[in-house]
Order: C-alpha cells, then sequence, then structure tokens
C-alpha cells in the first residue's frame, strides 16, 4: 500500500488478560459439549480456518503492508502438500505433515513475494494474482499432487496427533481450535520481537526503515514467508478438518477475496480484528440465509433471497468502510471504552493489539 | 518444417482478442487515472450494462431506443455511486476504496440477477461471425468489427481528452486532485462523470464480449482478462491499455498454442500475469504508466 | 446507526428460529435440496430442480403423496459451491424423514460420500458423480443413475462409430475432446485413452481453462489438428463460446459432439446460429410431448405450483432431467414401500428400493414416460442401472432427436471400474459387500 | 539510572555523561576500524564532499561542493529555499547517487553512499518533515534506531535464545536511557503517529541517538515548533554533541539559533557554496548577506523532502 493506513488499532502490546482468557474457557470449555454438530461442523470449525487464513494475511498487509491477491494458491499449497507428506512418507505423524506443509507454503509464498522488491501497491497486488493461477492450474494438472486421482480430487487422512484420533465434529473442532491457539500465541509472539517491529517500519515509512539499516529484502520476503505458513496452515485445516474432500477449483480467487475482505473489514493490523472479520464474513450470510428463508421463505425462492442477501452484504461492507475505514475492531475498541469509561476501571492507555 | 501460416493466424487471432482485453481494462484505466481507485465493479457494471440492453431487446424495444435507454440507466449508475460509495469515502487509503468497489460489485451483480433474472440470453449484434481467408490466413468478421469499435472508442476518447473542457477537467483531477479542487473544479461532478464514462465503456465491451459468449453471469469474470493487461500496460494510461491488450492477446494466445502442448495446456490464464510480471521487473509502474519519482 | 439496531433485532429472531425444531406429523417423506439458481451455473440449477419439484407436486397432487406418504423438500442455495453445499448438508441432515440427496454437482457429490456413507442416506448423482461409484459392493450409498462419465463416453464413441458405418472404420479417424478444466472435466481422460487404443483411432484431448470465455487458442489448435470430430465436455459459458469459436475457424458444426453436461438449450441459445446442426448425447429427451408432462402441465402448473417462472422452459433438457430424475427417486421409494411398508422410510429403507430400481421400457411408459427415457435396471452391485443414451440435433429452435437408443460398452466397462473401486476401498479400508445384505457402515 | 538532563545541564551531569560516553565508546570497539579515527593532531574529518554535483533533469541542485565536517563539530549548513540543502543531506545518506563527486565517511570513500550500510557506517539522521513509525509506540520507534546492531535473526528470536533475548534487553535499555535524556518518559508507550508534532520532532531525534552514532545528520530540526520547543530541542542537539561524543552536521533556517549552535557554517546558494566559517564569518560576509536580504533570485520553491 503506498499510503500508510492511520491505524490507531495496531498496538501489539499484549492485550489485557481478562477477554482472551474468558474465551479459551468458553471455548474449550463449554462449545464442544453444548454446540450441535451443525454448529461445530458447518460454523466454528470453517470460522476458525479462516480465521488463521485470515491472521496470516493480515501479518503480511495489515503489519507488513504488502497487499497479496494470492491467500487461496497458498491454501491450496497447504492442503495438497499435507497430504502428500501425509500419504507418502509412512513414518511421519499427522503433526509433522502440518508443520512440514506450512514450510513448503512458507517458501511457495517467498517465491512469489519476489515481486515485491521492486513493485507496491496494485502492481504488487496484481502480481499475486499470477500465484492464484498458476497454483490452481498446477494442482489440476500434475496428477502426481493428487496421487493421480483422475478428477484432482482428495480426501482427508486421519487427524492424529501423537496417538490421539481427532474424529467426529467435536474432533475436528477441537484439532481446529489447539492449532488456531497455537499459531495466534506464535503470532502475538513474532509481533512483539524486532521482526514485528521491522514488519511496521516496512508499512510505516519504507525510506526511514531502509536508513536505519532494516533488511528491506529479508523483511518483506519474511512477510510473505511468515504469513504464508500461516495461510497454509489454516488450508490443511479447511481441507481435512472443514470439507474433508478438497479440489483445486475450491481455491479460486473469490476466496482469496473473501480473505482480503475479512482483514479489511475486521481490522488492518489486528490479531481480533482477522478474527472479527472472519466471524463476519462465515457467520453473517448464513445468519442471513436463514433469517430470509424463516421470515420470506414462502414468498420468494432461494434464488431471490440469496441475491437480495448478495446486494445486502455489498451494502453493508460498503457502510462499514464507511462508519469505520479502520475496521470493526476499531468500533468494537471504541463501544468498548464507552462502556468501560462509566465503568469505574479506567481502560489503561496502552493500545490493545 | 515451422508453419508459417498457422503462427500468422494465431498471432492475429491473439491480437484481435487482445483487443477485447483492452476494452474492458480501459474501463479500469478511466477510474484509477482520474481518482486513484482500482475499481473491481467493472465486471458487475459490465454484466449489469449487457443484461440491461438484452432484456430490453427481448422485451420488444428496438435496437436503438434500448440502447439510448441501457446509456441513460449507466449515467445514472455513474452518479449514485459517486454520491452514495465516493463522496462519503473521499480520501481514503486506495486499498478501502478497492473494497469498497469489490461490496459494489456485490451489490450491482445482485441488482442485475434480481432485475433481469439469471437466464442466459443470446444476443445478436448482426455481424455473422463467418470467417474469411485473406492469404491463407483465416480471420475472424466479428473481431475485426469488435476491433474496430474499439478503435474508434478510443479516438473518442482521446479526443474528447483533449478537446473538450470536461476532458480537461479529467486530466487535471487526474494530474493532481488538489490542485485541481483549488482551481474550482467541482470534484464530485467530474468523478460521476468519470464513472458514467466508465459505465459506456463498460455498455460497449458489455455487448462485444456479450455476443460472443452469450450474455449470463460468467460475464463478470471477464475483468480476469483484462488485469494482466492493466498491470503491462500501466494503470493510468489508456495508450498503455490498447498496447498491453494487443501484446497481451498475442502471447497468451502463442504461448498456449506452442508451450502450452509441452506443459499439459490450459496455461493461458497465468502465462498474460508471468508475461506482465516480467515486463513489470523491468519498469514497476508498466509500458506507460507514470514513473513514480521515489522521493525521500 | 438505525441499519444495526435492527439488524440486531433479526438477528436474534433467526437464532431462535435456528433451535426451534420444526413439528412434523408421522407420515412425511424428505427430500433435502442443495439448489443453485444464482451464479454462473443458474440455468442448469433452475431447470433440474425446477423439473424435480414439479414431478413431486405432481405425485402429492394426483396420487396424495407415494403409498399416502406425503413428499416435502426444502431447497438450501448453494451457488455450486462445495463448503454451501456442505453447509446446507450439515444443516438439513438432521430433518426427519430424509430420503435422499440429488446434489447434481460434482464437487458438492465428491465431498458428501464419506458423510452419507458414515449417516447411511442415499446420495444420487444422475449422469455426474464418480465413475467408480457403479460398483455397488464399494459404494453401497452412491448412485450415479443412467450413466456415469465412462458409459457416457463408451456412448459417444459407439455414436461416432454408427455415423461412421461400424467401430471397424474408427481405426484412423481422429477425435478431439475439449475439457473443462475441472474435476468433472478432467474425470475421462483416461477411459478416452482405452477407447483409443481399443478402436484404433487417434486422440487429442485439451484442456480449456475455467471458466472458459476465451477459447481461441484451443480452437485454433483443433484447426491445426484437423480431426474428425470434436467431443465437447464442457460446462456452463464454455459450452457456446466453444460453439461461437468453432464457427470463427470453420470447424463443421455437425462434426462436434456434446457430452451429456453440454446438451441443454442453455447451452446453444446464446451461440446463437454458431450451434445450428450441433449434436448432444442425452439420457432424456426433451420436449413436452410425453404424457407425464402434459399432466404436470395441467396440474401442477394448472394449479399455479409450477416451479419454473419462465413457462417457455417447460421440457427443455434440465427440466426433463429434474422429472425423470424425480420418478427415478419416486418409484424407489414406491418400490422400498413395498418391502418396508407405507410409512416414512429411513436413508437405509430408501438405499434399498434404489438398489431394486428396475424400471422396464413398459413400466415406464406405464409412468407416461415413454420415450423420454428408455429404461433402468439398478441392481445391489450395479447402482448405474445400464442407462441408454440417444442423441440430439440442434436445428436452432428445438432438440431433434437423431439416433436410436444406444447402449454403452458394459462388458469392456465393469472390469476398469471395479479395479478403480477397488482401489479406493484398499485407500479407505472399506469392506467390499458379497451380496445385498445392508452393509456395515465404516 | 535515568538522570534528567535539564537544558541548564549542571557541570556534574556533563562530566557523568561524558565519562559515560568515553566508556560507552571503548565497548564500540567491535565497530569497523573506519570509526577510530581518533588518532592524535588533526582529527580526520568525519565527514568530506569532494566536489559533489547533482542535477535534476537540467536543473543543477548542486554544483561542485566541497564540505568537511570535524570530530565533535556541529557543523551548521544553510541558504534559502531550494539551495540544495536536503539534497545534500540525502546525497550524504545514500538516498540520491550525485551525478559527479565523492563522499568520504571517515577514511571510506564512496560514489553512492550504500543507503542500508549507512547505520553501520556509524551515520544517523532525522527527516525534514518526520519519518516516524506512525503505528509503533514512542519506545518501539527508538528501539528502531539499535536495528542496525541487531544479529540475531528470525529464528532466534523466535526461539528467544539467550542471545537474542540479550540483544533486546541491550536496545531496550539504550532506549530507555535515551528516552529520559529527552525527556519522553511520559509518552514512552503512546503510538507515534497520535502525538503533537513538537515531541515527534524529539522522538526523531531520540531515535537517531539512541545507538550513538558518531556522525548525526539533523534536516531542519527544529522546523515548525514553537519557541520554548526550539530552546530545547537546541539544548539537546549541543548535549547530544557533549553527552554523546556525535559530530552533527545540522541543517536550518532559523539564523539566531545557528549562529549561536554551531562551530562552523557553510553557506549554500543555488547549489553553490558562497560561504564557509566561523558564525562571526559568515555573518559579515557580503555575498551572504545579498542572498539573504538583498538581491532576490527567481528560485523555485525548496525541492527535496
Amino acid at each position: 500500500m503506498t499510503r500508510p493506513v492511520r491505524s490507531i488499532a495496531t498496538g501489539w502490546l499484549s492485550a489485557p488478560h481478562f477477554a482472551p482468557a474468558v474465551l479459551l474457557i468458553v471455548a474449550y470449555g463449554v462449545v464442544p459439549f453444548a454446540g450441535s454438530d451443525y454448529l461445530l461442523d458447518a460454523v466454528l470449525t470453517p470460522f476458525l480456518a479462516l480465521g488463521l487464513a485470515a491472521l496470516g494475511l493480515n501479518l503480511l498487509t495489515g503489519y507488513a503492508g504488502q497487499v497479496s491477491l494470492g491467500s487461496a494458491a497458498f491454501l491450496a499449497v497447504g492442503a495438497y502438500a499435507a497430504y502428500n507428506f501425509n500419504l507418502r512418507l509412512h513414518g511421519v505423524s499427522f503433526l509433522m505433515s502440518l508443520m512440514a506443509a506450512g514450510l513448503v507454503t512458507a517458501a511457495v509464498g517467498i517465491i512469489f513475494g519476489l515481486p515485491s522488491l521492486r513493485l507496491r501497491g496494485f502492481y504488487l497486488a496484481v502480481s499475486t494474482l499470477a500465484a492464484q493461477f498458476f497454483v490452481q492450474w498446477a494442482l489440476t494438472k500434475f496428477g502426481w499432487f493428487s496421487n493421480n486421482n483422475p478428477s484432482g480430487v482428495i480426501d482427508a487422512p486421519q487427524l492424529t496427533v501423537a496417538g490421539i484420533i481427532f474424529t467426529g465434529a467435536v474432533g475436528r473442532y477441537l484439532f481446529s481450535l489447539t492449532v488456531v491457539v497455537i499459531a495466534t500465541l506464535f503470532a502475538i509472539h513474532l509481533l512483539r520481537s524486532q521482526v514485528g517491529r521491522n514488519f511496521i517500519a516496512l508499512r510505516d515509512h519504507e525510506t526511514a526503515a531502509k536508513v536505519l539499516g532494516v533488511p528491506l529484502l529479508r523483511t518483506k520476503l519474511l512477510a510473505f514467508g511468515v504469513s504464508s505458513f500461516f495461510i497454509g496452515i489454516a488450508g490443511v485445516l479447511w481441507a481435512f478438518a472443514y470439507l474433508r474432500t478438497v479440489e483445486p477449483a475450491g481455491f479460486n480467487l473469490d476466496r482469496s477475496f473473501e480473505i482480503l475482505f475479512m482483514i479489511i473489514i475486521g481490522g488492518l493490523a489486528s490479531i481480533r480484528g482477522a478474527f472479527l472479520g472472519a466471524a463476519f464474513i462465515v457467520v453473517f450470510p448464513l445468519l442471513l440465509s436463514r433469517l430470509g428463508a424463516a421470515l420470506l421463505g414462502n414468498v420468494f425462492d432461494s434464488g431471490v433471497l440469496e441475491m437480495s442477501q448478495r446486494i445486502v452484504i455489498g451494502a453493508l461492507i460498503i457502510g462499514l468502510l464507511i462508519a469505520e475505514p479502520r475496521g470493526l475492531i476499531a468500533l468494537v475498541d471504541r463501544l468498548a471504552e464507552r462502556v468501560l469509561r462509566r465503568s469505574p476501571r479506567p481502560l489503561p492507555r496502552s493500545p490493545q493489539f | 518444417m515451422f508453419d508459417y501460416q498457422f503462427f500468422v493466424e494465431v498471432l492475429v487471432g491473439g491480437l484481435l482478442s487482445g483487443v477485447m482485453y483492452s476494452l474492458v481494462a480501459i474501463g479500469f484505466v478511466l477510474i484509477y487515472k482520474t481518482s486513484g481507485i482500482l475499481n473491481f465493479a467493472q465486471g458487475a457494471m459490465l454484466l449489469f450494462a449487457a443484461l440491461t440492453f438484452v432484456s430490453l431487446v427481448e422485451r420488444g424495444v428496438p435496437f436503438w431506443l434500448s440502447l439510448s435507454a441501457t446509456l441513460m440507466i449507466m449515467v445514472g449508475l455513474g452518479i449514485t455511486v459517486e454520491r452514495t460509495v465516493l463522496r462519503p469515502l473521499v480520501n481514503q487509503s486506495p486499498m478501502t476504496l478497492f473494497m469498497a468497489t469489490l461490496g459494489l460489485s456485490y451489490v450491482i451483480e445482485g441488482a442485475a440477477q434480481l432485475l433481469w433474472g439469471t437466464q442466459v440470453h443470446g444476443l445478436d449484434l448482426g455481424i455473422d461471425d463467418v470467417p474469411f481467408e485473406l492469404g491463407g490466413v483465416l480471420i475472424s468478421r466479428f473481431d475485426l468489427f469488435a476491433a474496430a469499435i474499439a478503435g474508434a472508442l478510443v479516438t473518442a476518447f482521446a479526443l474528447f481528452f483533449r478537446y473538450t473542457r470536461t476532458g480537461l477537467a479529467f486530466r487535471a483531477v487526474a494530474d493532481d486532485q488538489f490542485a485541481a479542487l483549488a482551481v474550482g473544479l467541482r470534484l464530485s461532478r467530474v468523478w460521476a462523470a468519470v464513472w458514467t464514462a466508465a459505465g459506456i465503456v463498460a455498455l460497449v465491451a458489455g455487448l462485444l464480449w456479450g455476443a460472443r459468449l452469450g450474455v449470463q453471469f460468467s460475464l463478470s469474470l471477464v475483468v480476469l482478462k483484462a488485469l494482466p493487461v492493466l498491470v503491462l500496460g500501466g494503470f493510468d494510461s489508456v495508450a498503455g491499455a490498447i498496447v498491453g491488450g494487443l501484446l497481451i492477446g498475442a502471447i497468451e494466445k502463442l504461448a498456449e498454442v506452442y508451450i502450452g502442448p509441452f506443459v499439459g495446456g490450459g496455461i493461458e490464464a497465468w502465462a498474460a500475469y508471468v508475461v506482465a510480471l516480467g515486463f513489470l521487473l523491468v519498469r514497476p509502474s508498466g509500458l506507460f504508466g507514470q514513473r513514480l519519482v521515489e522521493r525521500a | 446507526m438505525r441499519l444495526s439496531r435492527s439488524l440486531r433485532a433479526a438477528a436474534l429472531a433467526a437464532a431462535i428460529g435456528l433451535s426451534a425444531a420444526l413439528p412434523t406429523h408421522a407420515d412425511e417423506q424428505f427430500f433435502p435440496l442443495q439448489s443453485y439458481r444464482v451464479g454462473p451455473y443458474a440455468a442448469g440449477g433452475t431447470g433440474f430442480f425446477g423439473g424435480f419439484i414439479d414431478y413431486l407436486n405432481l405425485i402429492n397432487i394426483r396420487d396424495g403423496g407415494v403409498g399416502g406418504v406425503k413428499l416435502t423438500w426444502e431447497e438450501g442455495e448453494t451457488q455450486y459451491e462445495v463448503e454451501r453445499g456442505v453447509e446446507v448438508y450439515e444443516r438439513l441432515k438432521s430433518h426427519p424423514g430424509v430420503a435422499a440427496w440429488n446434489p447434481l454437482s460434482v464437487g458438492i457429490a465428491y465431498a458428501m460420500i464419506d458423510r452419507i456413507a458414515k449417516d447411511k442416506v442415499p446420495l444420487i448423482t444422475i449422469n455426474h458423480g464418480r465413475t467408480d461409484s457403479t460398483d455397488g459392493r464399494v459404494f453401497p450409498y452412491v448412485f450415479p443413475l443412467l450413466l456415469n462419465p465412462y458409459s457416457e463416453t463408451s456412448g459417444i464413441v459407439n455414436y461416432i462409430a454408427s455415423r461412421e458405418g461400424g467401430a471397424d472404420k474408427l481405426k484412423g479417424k481422429k477425435i478431439v475432446v475439449l475439457y473443462h478444466g475441472s474435476p468433472y472435466g478432467k474425470e475421462t481422460i483416461p477411459i478416452y485413452k482405452l477407447l483409443a487404443d481399443k478402436y484404433g483411432f487417434s486422440l487429442g484431448q485439451i484442456e480449456v481453462p475455467h471458466p472458459g470465455n476465451e477459447q481461441q487458442s484451443q480452437w485454433l489448435s483443433i484447426r491445426r489438428a484437423k480431426p474428425d470430430y470434436v467431443v465437447l465436455r464442457g460446462w456452463g459459458v464454455m459450452n457456446p463460446v466453444a460453439l461461437k469459436t468453432a464457427q470463427k475457424v470453420g470447424f463443421p458444426v455437425d462434426h462436434i459432439i456434446g457430452n451429456v453436461w453440454s446438451n441443454s438449450e442453455e447451452d446453444v441459445i446464446p451461440a446463437g446460429d454458431a450451434a445450428k446442426g450441433y449434436v448432444a448425447i442425452t439420457t432424456q429427451a426433451s420436449g413436452a410431448e410425453y404424457p407425464v408432462l402434459q399432466e404436470i402441465i395441467k396440474t401442477v402448473y394448472g394449479a399455479g405450483k409450477g416451479n419454473l417462472d419462465d413457462k417457455k422452459r417447460i421440457g427443455s433438457v434440465y427440466h426433463n432431467l429434474g422429472i425423470v430424475n424425480g420418478i427415478l427417486n419416486v418409484e424407489a421409494i414406491r418400490i422400498a414401500q413395498r418391502k418396508f411398508g407405507q410409512r416414512t422410510l429411513t436413508g437405509d429403507e430408501v438405499r434399498w428400493g434404489f438398489e431394486h430400481l428396475q424400471l422396464d421400457p413398459a413400466r415406464v411408459q406405464a409412468l407416461g414416460a415413454k420415450g423420454l427415457f428408455h429404461s433402468i435396471n439398478v441392481t445391489w452391485d450395479n447402482h448405474e442401472g445400464d442407462g441408454r443414451v440417444t442423441f440430439q440435433q440442434w436445428d436452432g429452435t428445438k432438440w431433434k432427436v437423431v439416433s436410436d437408443w444406444i447402449a454403452p460398452d458394459w462388458a469392456f466397462l465393469r472390469p476398469i471400474i471395479e479395479k478403480s473401486a477397488a482401489a479406493y476401498a484398499a485407500e479407505h479400508n472399506t469392506k467390499v459387500r458379497t451380496s445385498d445384505e445392508t452393509p456395515v457402515s465404516q | 539510572m535515568s538522570l534528567v538532563a535539564t537544558t541548564g545541564a549542571g557541570a556534574i551531569i556533563l562530566a557523568r555523561t561524558q565519562e559515560r560516553a568515553a566508556a560507552v565508546r571503548e565497548a564500540d570497539a567491535a565497530r569497523p576500524a573506519a570509526e577510530a579515527t581518533l588518532v592524535a593532531g588533526v582529527a580526520e574529518p568525519v565527514l568530506r564532499l569532494e566536489s559533489v554535483c547533482l542535477s535534476f533533469g537540467g536543473i543543477a541542485a548542486l554544483d561542485g561542493i566541497d564540505l568537511t565536517v570535524r570530530q565533535g563539530e556541529i557543523r551548521a549548513i544553510i541558504g534559502p529555499n531550494g539551495a540544495g540543502k536536503s539534497s545534500l543531506l540525502n546525497i550524504v545518506s545514500g538516498l540520491y547517487r550525485p551525478d559527479r563527486g565523492v563522499v568520504w565517511l571517515a577514511r571510506e570513500r564512496f560514489t553512492h553512499v550504500p543507503t542500508t550500510r549507512l547505520a553501520a557506517h556509524g551515520v544517523a539522521r532525522t527527516f525534514q518533515n518526520l519519518a516516524l513509525f506512525k503505528g509503533l509506540p514512542v519506545l518501539d520507534n527508538v528501539i528502531m534506531g539499535f536495528v542496525h546492531r541487531r544479529s540475531a535473526g528470525f529464528v532466534r528470536q523466535m526461539l528467544s535464545t539467550r542471545e537474542a533475548r540479550r540483544e533486546e534487553a541491550e536496545a531496550r535499555a539504550a532506549a530507555e536511557e535515551v528516552i529520559s535524556f529527552l525527556h519522553l518518559g511520559s509518552v514512552k508507550h503512546r503510538l507515534a503517529g497520535g502525538l503533537p508534532y513538537g515531541i515527534q520532532k524529539r522522538v526523531e531525534l531520540a531515535r537517531a541517538l539512541v545507538a550513538r552514532p558518531p556522525l548525526l545528520l539533523l534536516d531542519e530540526p527544529l522546523a515548525g515548533v514553537t519557541l520554548g520547543e526550539k530552546q530545547e530541542l537546541a539544548a539537546h542537539v549541543r548535549n547530544a554533541r557533549d553527552a554523546y561524543g556525535a559530530s552533527i552536521v545540522l541543517i536550518e533556517h532559523d539564523i539566531g539559533v545557528v549562529m549561536g549552535l554551531s562551530d562552523r557554517i557553510a553557506v549554500l546558494d543555488y547549489g553553490r557554496k558562497i560561504a564557509d566559517g566561523t558564525p562571526e564569518e559568515v555573518r559579515s560576509d557580503q555575498a551572504v548577506i545579498d542572498a539573504y536580504l538583498g538581491v532576490t533570485h527567481e528560485g523555485e520553491t525548496e525541492r527535496g523532502i
């Protein structure tokens, strides 16, 4: 992005520990028992997978300022790499394949991040489309990736970690949840380190960063690499914990836009923003369609409902951008501040992240 | 034995389809040039224009009447977009505006299908696409017609930019929005005019592409063919869009026909991007794009 | 702002709606429909699901349901996207009395194979889906009724042979297959190679990258290869563009043979006169002259309950496919009711019905579908049912049948299918059934 | 140990800081040999420009400039708008490549200074219109001044090895110290983007000072601040030289402050050096008076950053 985004909620200091702790207790303690199969399999698991992908993209676009429209391709690389590691390296555990898939995606991400050394803004964004189309073509073209399945479709392997097999809706949800929690902690740790500072320096004032001696080449490629690592892991969750069979066409350009939507709507350079955006994009259309079906089900057929829902979502996205260009997280923080100001405990001045 | 005649045929076919890409690319350039926005709703506008025209014709409205009616609708669309989306988001970052146009494309796509239905429509512009031989090389009549229309459109825009007052205003705003504002140019009116011009380009492109693949939802996917052209030609140059389109069209087809078989075919989609990307690493702002002078 | 307050109230209402169980009385048989009426494949979706719902309405109005059991259904929009199809599946699977799933989408069907096996509910993939799912021993709950991609290919090759005057005339001929760059498109690459070796014709297979709105280079390569026939294995916008580009490069349109997903009115209308003379395979004829169509027009559309909003599409290829699919589903339930009684059946009982779905031409005539489709003969280990195919030519306004019913070369195909099914069974360690007793779920 | 160095810094504080500055210098022995220029006798100049020329498409921004900066000197460069002051600084920091001429950083000769290696050569700079990292708090902005010293790479930082933690602590301590030195303690955790202009100027100075650079390039550090802040910043600049031992190149408009603050002044006009000497010599030089007060040229607006 050529001009730095006025980002207030970009603090990377530790968040107040109250909210995340409650969230974790509910996520592990309450949801697996109270949640229905539908809620777990069709709402929460996709939310976790896409939230992790949004977190990865936010590291690249929100924190390091490098725009990418190729996230779906990296999801695909993650999924197919994990499938092949699991299939071909017999001794290796699924967890190892997961990590290896992340590293392979990071490598691919770095390769497709090379243009960022010379390009900026929309030129860079459109150049990452090369990744999108190339990966999609390669995965359908070379049968080896999908174990020579005639139609390029792969089936999910067993989700096993150290002997524990995660099956059923609850198992898949817990597996995804654990992977996402660990990844988020790793992201927080990264953003607190010097590398995290270099990302933001690169975004806010590339020339000043250069003068100070920030290794621009390494930092940009690292941003692409780390971001692709997260998106690759998210790809594995999407393919094996959620859909359980996957084809390259599922990782198309609309998916890349969807992930970009999440971090823009949720809030650039904000970890909570990434997950908030994912919740909005995953849950809201379902809510809208159920609402539409319930209220107007018999009046219009599902086609008309779907089209009007598309209009509502488009209008809502524009409305949100107008109301709060810095994303939902800025809106939420403002509301929280207004609420907390009335309560005795003042919100600490240091920024949330 | 290299078949020269076939090579020329592929080249000419590529150039002519490249013209169709530039037609779509011009719509992007108009808006980017004057407001720095990459308008991803261009595809939806293309679909909306073609669908409106075809639905009117199928309801018995004569050709020229439905054409002007569609033009009026595109003018209305241009003004409403400026009023409802652009004005509240003025001087936001390019990324936020890009996202707004994505939201806009959802709205327009939904409205188009809600208004005119999701049926597939045939569109006959009265040009039968029977090819004719020119020195052994097969040339499609329709593509020539499309190239002529695109040529006419580009010259019209070139004249418009150079010799009309509004054209001058477009160039002023493109060069420096604040300076233009300072000399009293009504930015909102210029942007409304720009979006209308882009709407008209969308209509022309919609009709030509619609005649080729039928007027249906997939018409909006044509923008993906225009993006490498923009990258190669530069986001803010009409000339770049034309030359870029010709280059991408030709190289894409030659790559598919000659390199494709060795790698399994179907390489068109990403070959165009690789070509544009390779070129960009030499000139980071495209063929004719303004060289951004890097200020410390 | 005002918008968000009303949205919060609406969201609350939906949440309550989500959890309240639907009141159901005893004897109803439910069809969950993962339909797509929006997006690039809306034409196919509205036609097929329109036909299916029209037939269910006919059964309800005319016969009061099947054996007194009323048929109900609910649609969930998927836009032909896999994850939305999965979402609709998870939402509707726990609805009481689910008879069968009819997604009409390769991607969604693949994603559901292991789910329906666990939930023991039949998955119907008429004319498409996994080729090896024909082998009922490994895929007890999957039914590629009438046709699977391999038998379709064999039908096309047999038709070309008939036009050339016999299978031996195929030797030395050149056939190019233009396929859509997707799992659906690539499914038949191996079988075309096998048939090319068997009959000695030379073969070219060219991929059209999705969505296929630009095919200049593909058709120029075809022009250079100068094949005798081009098989169009397309889907969506790719079909009209193929016909238009063929005209542009001067390839004779009557030598283009469309497969079962390039054979509808919506595939040819946008191509205008470039499509005149184009031939395509079909398992069901088009046209509204068949008795079952007339009944639907009279009773269903007469009562204002017709699903198609554009009346001109009654009797179109997709509409009739939906109706035929409706007939097969209803007859399977009727057969199952004879064994299990006239009540709401479980998914597994309906599976039994499908595994005994034998409709000979006489029964087909009794159902008012003579000429619409030939016959079907599903057994516990052959879930396709030896569906015959015919070929139709587009004369600019409608399809005309130009061949009699052709049978694919089942004997040649069966071993290939069984080998592929065995490989799937090994990879997923599923138990291969030996008789038609109820399969134990994996 | 956050001694508050007030503007009227007493001798004690001065002595304490100089003695510590000396200690720090030994600790930096590891720095490239070029820094060890403190030989006896006439000190080797810290910075030397030899007939540097630069033109923007025909317009000569700098026309044959020779300039030297001695160790521990506050070297001012003044001149009317568009004289080429900022361009000169951009050449020294490598952002512009001169058409002709050479830049000597201590004993190393460059025709085009490698910007990414600038900090390693002990050169730090501020920018004319603020180049802070809006999205980082003040403390982190200042820690960024230490980035060229960090050797622990991504992996070691992620594993937070002993070495990585030591480097982080070291950078944090240096930042804390320079923050208290410049009275920025109260805004330490606030985002740099939201602070008032004057304070942002001080943060940028702190970021430049944190790694104790032997050579400090200040591009109009006092521009656009209130009179009170100007006095304070001037004192900080002098402290930077006295406490941190940095040689300073100062570009400034405010003649009053420059005269009081600098050891030697070079005057540029239309890209040429028209005077160079002590403040007294320059004040009485007729050419300088003409350039500033008398003859008006139809000069373009100030270019550069």
